[in-house]
């Protein structure tokens, strides 16, 4: 493997120059919608600015829902976000399943797991390999990459393509699927489509190690960087959970989903228009590297490993090392859909109907783990099958403001590097959580009166 | 069944030798066939024309239909993808051709009679093989009158032939355009008007009409008009085309394929045909 | 020289932008015939020297109008990359409430702080040379317009209907089990993939273009399917094209 | 015709031993309680008594997509290329047989078409007799109630477990007895065959057209400016459904693609239909059959009259497919040749 060029993020620190730093990330690349960064050092090496926008425009889903038909909802939420989609799908059906009562099949569930860790591994190795890397390897992209460390990247594009494969068969579209229904699924994979995606999976383990050897070589560039935070994520005593479970936390007991509310308690600041999340005392984080915090012992075989190689221990207060939880959980995801599999290739794939329902005025939530954390779908609807509220908390919503509070530690301690590498390494922080900006902006941002941003944060 | 291991489908290479601006949109292509062979093709027939990677297309084959020359000229106006790609070919580029295909105008008929050509718009390509052989073989053929409409001077195609020729013994020409701007001195109006303008003698004229579609409806009348039977005027029919061989369906003039029975017909052939004119 | 291609987003979900970053392979080597100079959702830098740009997404917002704009006079060749960009798609759902409305339900009192309009296609603000239908696109679509397009064509999409491609796939018509489905007058080019894959067809590529939607609402109100039920669905994706419905 | 005695516990074996050379589909139930042809493999129930297969037979021998040549952009040149899989349909009912013969000679006719032809003459087709007739079927009384060729075997089941099978060629008998001497069938099994097929004809005929299918075409003849081209087409969603379900219309686009590196490409056919607005409209927006009017007429006109005046055959073998596949319920050729009928009677 060719070795690794380290990337010049610890550069020399420059003298101050005596009108101070000005950083203007206007459209941080390499992230899911648009957020920019905004940052100032006064003269003196303080920090006047710093703040994360997001000036996506909001597209009103939760309005939208009202009056649509149970069948629809689903279809119209899987849109808040293309690469979410299968988790916004699975969530949304969650809710409306948890409010009509229906209780899915074990086929169903099964196949339900496999399109979570469909969904989870192609976002995480898109993240991984594609997004963070070139980060770690000093390159603006995986464009240059694909030259420099070719055989690397082709590994990304095979895991990559894998489990878009994967999306492919389990549900039937990588993007906006459309097998998965209430009650169950619309059309099945079969017995051969499931062995065939065994053997590809099987294919893969290799090339995710190769991936897991550049980022451990490169492990040495992941900036030293801790705040300790409140960790939120889907817990249960029975596996990774990633479809279901009850919402637990670091500082708190777990809850049943129906009580989401307490945990993501949103509150509005008086000179911003943006909803915030808040945890026990403040700002929260979700996600990879949380899920993995809260629930590491409950990792597969090789995610154990990946996480040993990696250095990762829990409980780990690095954000940065966001990315290395994501690649851990590619290994848990694999081996765990292998089990999955195996399952269902003993029973055979039935050919089930989804489960039938029947409508009346009721209420549901649904909580599944998305590859950014955990996502809240909730709704209530009429007597006729109609949507009367709807509510949706995305994860990169409830990362936002853990984001701010992680930009505020970190900026002073860059106070004396150039504009060019602060602007890095603050990116580096953001892009790590993964943020998924048109997921969040169907809610949170936009126009102030002044300058059309939202402040995140009280100047 | 005869099941052999040819394709109809596949074109032959063909290396373009001259190319040459007709009108804004008009470009005369002259195409050899690298076969070494001549296309033999007869006047009135048409080719499929490949632009790998962009498309084929049926064009008219409109030089003499010559046993000696392994070359072959297309006029083709640019108006989408095929023609479009056409015009940003050079010289000593290859394209693919198929044929030749469809039925023609049979000379032996035309021997020893007059001629009158009616040319509308891009007719006058398939009609030029026609013409150059008569012209070729000038004994053989009675008087040749060509009576040439074009929607605006700015789209008239082969001006300095058509020049040559009105200047010439050997036709009688007479042009029209149906909207003339300040440059045109000539006649004007549709070319349904130039026919009552020649004094021809029905009984040993035989008529050969390419022109747009809505130009037969009106031509066809005057030529019965002025007393030629309509076993003795060919038409040229283009319809949408895509494979040349009557299979594909896109030709059919009600039961006739327009790429086997046509493009040429015989008037009296599809008098009763409704959706032929 | 290389044509330069960039991609911009508008309102929308992004999913057509990661339907090109999963093509792969097949991306890797479309690469190699032209610079992408802007595509934010997997790259660093940016160039406003561009010759094709692909936009995804509705405009929603004025301030939206000035950058579309912007982007059109950089452009020589600009398309409109899936549903929210050539139909408005999901995003027109609100434009049948009204602004206080929705902005209240999800903004309560602080609605009023947010600059939102009716959503609209890109075509009801700049000229749009080419369009990609499809929530989400189709990759191999994606993939043959821009080969298209190297090689100087108008790229080919069809007009007719969603049925065509549906026979083609042999799969069993919505209406003979009692479904309700958009094929109908949907314009073709996706495959009939949802109906492939157990749904129906939504209308996510816009009404073909000599759709004929009286037969059409005729025939699914035969088929018993009342007329919200009707409406509904030419409102998932069709609420810009066919808003009075 | 050569005949023998198929027990049901000998098909298995004789399956198993097809599927060897031949990808086999047979006709199996599919959602909706309709039916299909799908491949077959161990496990797979076939529906003998299935009433219609949902989509045409046609792909088999005109898929709906298949490439013509390949070609090198950079060299210009071009090769052709020919797929054509072994296959074997077993239990293809006689109006479908009726409707593959046609194509054969729709393609073997002026210059034939050598991909069909290919894919032909690699297929086995054993027939079936019809057991039931489905709802939107007329095809016994279109003259397509039985074939005398067109199949390797021919299959009718004459009790619970008994086939007679009839011999159409040579190679269907030498696959019949790969396995193993068979009994030739008796005068009895003969006759009970004779009877399947009698009630089945007689089955057919509660959904009929009202008068004599060979008057079709001379019907067609007076009824170019009829009013119900018109009153019909209005409904029409041009969706080509009707087209593309019909085992007998054959018509195809040809398109082309080039691969990614822009180096290779390939030409392919893609099933076109005459119902769809621009089948017939050309560069410069001219549209030679622009109305819904003159498609619509236009594809009973192909049905009823010139295939016919070509071919002598009907373009109609009154399977129904287009019956059930058109949603505005416009595409029924019985109900319309009825109505013209009906209409053309009144006018003496
Ligand atoms: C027998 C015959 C002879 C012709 N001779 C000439 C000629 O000499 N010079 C000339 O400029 N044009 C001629 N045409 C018209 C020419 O074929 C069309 O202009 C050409 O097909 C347009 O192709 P395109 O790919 O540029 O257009 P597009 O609109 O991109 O068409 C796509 C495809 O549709 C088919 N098609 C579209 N328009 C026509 C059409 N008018 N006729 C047949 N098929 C069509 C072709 O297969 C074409 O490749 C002739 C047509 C026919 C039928
Ligand atoms: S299922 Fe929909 S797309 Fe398919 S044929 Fe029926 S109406 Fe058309
Ligand atoms: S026209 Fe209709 S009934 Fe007749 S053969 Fe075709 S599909 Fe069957
Ligand atoms: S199936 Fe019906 S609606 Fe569709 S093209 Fe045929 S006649 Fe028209």
């Amino acid at each position: 493997m060719a070795k690794v060029e380290k990337a010049k993020t610890e550069a020399a620190p420059t003298p101050l120059p005596a009108k101070g730093k000005k950083i203007n990330v206007h459209y941080l690349t390499r992230v899911e919608g648009h957020g920019n960064i905004v940052a100032e050092i006064d003269a003196g090496g303080k920090v006047s600015v710093c703040r994360w926008e997001v000036p996506e425009a909001p597209r009103f889903f939760e309005a939208m829902l009202i009056g649509r038909n149970y069948q629809d909802v689903h279809h119209i939420t899987s849109r808040i976000c293309g690469i979410c989609s299968i988790g916004h799908q699975l969530s949304s059906l969650q809710a409306t399943e948890d409010a009509f009562g229906v209780q899915i099949s074990e086929q169903t569930l099964l196949l339900r797991k496999l399109a979570i860790h469909a969904e989870n591994l192609q976002s995480h190795f898109l993240h991984v390999g594609y997004l963070a890397l070139p980060d770690f390897m000093g390159a603006a992209s995986v464009l240059p990459l694909a030259a420099s460390h070719k055989e690397e990247v082709l590994a990304v594009v095979a895991c990559h393509r894998t489990a878009n494969r994967m999306s492919d068969m389990i549900c039937g579209r990588t993007i906006h699927p459309q097998r998965m229904v209430p009650g169950g699924f619309a059309k099945l994979p079969t017995d051969d489509d499931l062995k065939n995606l065994k053997a590809m999976l099987e294919a893969i383990v290799p090339k995710a190690k190769a991936i897991l050897d550049v980022v451990v070589d490169v492990a040495g560039n992941i900036p030293k960087f801790h705040r300790q935070t409140e960790y939120v994520a889907l817990v249960s005593d029975a596996e990774y959970p990633l479809y279901w479970g009850e919402i637990g936390s670091s500082k708190t007991q777990r809850r049943p989903n129906q009580l989401y509310k307490d945990v993501t308690r949103e509150y509005c600041l008086p000179q911003s228009t943006a909803k915030w999340t808040k945890g026990v005392d403040d700002s929260y984080m979700v996600g990879a590297l949380s899920r993995f915090n809260l629930n590491h012992d409950k990792l597969s075989h090789l995610g154990k490993e990946a996480a040993r190689k990696l250095g990762l221990k829990a409980p780990c207060h690095n954000p940065f090392m966001i990315t290395a939880a994501q690649l851990v959980e590619c290994f848990h995801s694999v081996e765990d859909s292998l089990r999955i599999i195996d399952i269902l290739l003993a029973r055979g794939i039935r050919n089930e109907t989804p489960a039938p329902i029947k409508t009346f005025a009721c209420k549901g939530v649904g909580a599944v783990e998305v590859p950014r954390g955990i996502l809240f779908h909730a709704y209530e609807y009429d007597e006729n099958g109609r949507i009367a509220n709807a509510d949706c908390v995305i994860p990169t919503n409830q990362n936002h403001a853990n984001i701010q509070r992680d930009l505020d530690a970190l900026l002073p301690t860059l106070a004396t590097l150039s504009e060019a590498d602060i602007e890095l390494k603050l990116s580096m922080l953001v892009r790590a959580y993964d943020p998924c900006i048109s997921c969040s902006t169907h809610h949170i941002d936009l126009t102030g009166d002044s300058n059309k941003l939202v402040k995140f944060i009280r100047k | 069944m005869k099941i052999k291991e040819f394709s109809a489908y596949l074109p032959r290479p063909a290396t373009l030798k001259v190319k040459k601006e007709l009108s804004e949109l008009v470009t005369l292509f002259e195409f050899e066939n690298d076969s070494g062979r001549p296309l033999m093709h007869k006047p009135g027939q048409f080719i499929m024309l490949s632009v790998y990677g962009v498309g084929e297309a049926p064009f008219s084959v409109s030089s003499a239909p010559i046993r000696e020359s392994n070359n072959f000229e297309l006029a083709v106006r640019k108006i989408g993808a095929v023609t479009g790609i056409m015009h940003d070919l050079k010289v000593g580029d290859k394209v693919g051709i198929r044929g030749p295909y469809g039925s023609f105008f049979p000379i032996q008929k035309f021997v020893g009679q007059d001629t009158l050509f009616i040319a509308g718009g891009l007719g006058y390509i398939p009609l030029r093989s026609l013409l150059h052989y008569q012209l070729k073989h000038r004994d053989e053929f009675g008087r040749i009158i060509l009576l040439v409409g074009t929607r605006n001077p700015k789209e008239r195609i082969f001006i300095d032939q058509l020049a040559e020729l009105a200047s010439g013994k050997d036709v009688e020409v007479l042009e029209t355009v149906d909207v003339p701007d300040e440059t045109w001195k000539g006649h004007c109006g549709v070319i349904t008007t130039l026919i009552p303008k020649v004094r021809i003698d029905p009984d040993k004229t035989n008529v050969a009409m390419v022109g747009p579609p809505i130009m037969y409806k009106f031509c066809l009348g005057e030529c019965l008009k002025i007393g030629i039977p309509s076993n003795r005027i060919y038409v040229s029919l283009e319809r949408k085309m895509k494979c040349g061989l009557g299979k594909c369906g896109h030709c059919q003039i009600n039961h006739l394929n327009a790429c086997i029975e046509g493009p040429v017909f015989q008037y009296n052939q599809i008098e009763s045909v409704e959706e032929a004119i | 020289m290389k044509p330069k291609i960039a991609f911009f987003d508008f309102a929308g979900c992004e999913g057509d932008q990661l339907q090109v970053a999963n093509l792969e392979e097949k991306l890797l080597d479309i690469l190699s015939h032209v610079e992408v100079v802007s595509f934010r959702e997997v790259m660093t830098g940016h160039s406003d020297d561009y010759d094709i740009a692909f936009v995804e997404g509705s405009i929603t917002r004025p301030e939206d109008e000035a950058r579309i704009k912007d982007i059109r006079s950089k452009a020589k060749y600009l398309v409109a990359l899936g549903a929210c960009a050539t139909i408005g798609g999901v995003n027109c759902i609100k434009n049948f409430m009204s602004p206080d409305v929705y902005k209240e339900r999800v903004y309560g009192t602080s609605g009023r702080w947010y600059s939102t309009y009716a959503a609209r296609p890109l075509k009801k603000v700049v000229k749009v040379d080419a369009e990609l239908h499809g929530c989400p696109i189709d990759r191999s679509e994606f993939a043959r317009v821009v080969k298209e397009l190297l090689l100087g064509r108008q790229p080919w999409i069809p007009d007719y209907p969603v049925c065509v491609e549906c026979k083609k796939a042999g799969n069993i018509c919505r209406y003979d089990l009692g479904r309700i489905c958009l094929g109908t007058i949907t314009r073709a080019g996706c495959g009939a993939c949802c109906v492939t894959e157990g749904a129906h067809c939504w209308g996510c590529r816009g009404v073909a273009p000599k759709a004929n939607l009286d037969a059409a609402r005729e025939a699914m109100n035969k088929n018993g399917f009342d007329h919200k039920t009707v409406r509904d669905l030419l409102r998932f994706f069709l609420g810009d094209t066919y808003a009075p419905l | 015709m050569t005949a023998y005695t198929v027990y049901l516990e000998q098909l298995h074996a004789m399956l198993a031993a097809w599927s060897k050379e031949h990808q086999v589909y047979v006709p199996t139930a599919v959602e909706g309680g309709y039916f299909d042809f799908k491949p077959w493999r161990e496990g797979v129930e076939i529906a003998f008594d299935y009433d219609l297969a949902y989509n045409t037979l046609k792909r088999y021998f005109l898929p709906p997509k298949e490439d013509l040549v390949v070609f090198d952009l950079a060299a210009k040149t071009a090769e052709m290329v020919f797929d054509a899989p072994k296959q074997l349909l077993f239990g293809v009912h006689p109006y479908d047989i009726r409707g593959i013969n046609q194509l054969d000679q729709i393609m073997e006719t002026g210059a034939p078409d050598q991909y069909y032809l290919h894919r032909r003459d690699a297929t086995v087709v054993f027939g079936l007799t019809p057991m039931r007739v489905a709802e939107t079927a007329f095809w016994s009384s279109m003259g397509a109630g039985e074939v005398d060729r067109g199949f390797d075997l021919f299959w009718t089941k004459t009790g619970p477990s008994t086939f007679l099978v009839e011999v159409g060629s040579m190679r269907g008998e030498k696959m019949l007895l790969a396995a193993g001497e068979l009994t030739p069938a008796s005068a009895g099994a003969r006759e009970a065959a004779r009877k399947a097929h009698l009630k089945i004809m007689e089955m057919g005929r509660s959904n009929a057209l009202n008068f004599d299918w060979k008057q079709v075409p001379r019907l067609l003849d007076k009824c170019w400016n009829s009013p119900l081209w018109q009153k019909k087409a209005e409904l029409c969603l041009a969706c080509g459904s009707c087209n593309l379900v019909c085992p007998t219309c054959y018509c195809f686009d040809i398109r082309e693609e080039a691969d990614e590196l822009l180096q290779k490409g390939v030409r392919f056919r893609e099933w076109d239909g005459c119902m769809l607005t621009s089948f017939a409209l050309v560069a410069g927006e001219h549209n030679f059959r622009a109305k819904a009017l003159e498609r619509y007429r236009h594809r009973y006109m192909r049905k009823g009259k010139y295939i016919y005046d070509r071919y002598g055959e009907l373009g109609c073998i009154g399977c129904g497919r287009c019956v059930r596949a058109c949603t505005t319920n416009i595409a029924n050729p019985r109900e319309v040749f009825n109505t013209l009928w009906e209409a053309s009677q009144h006018e003496d």
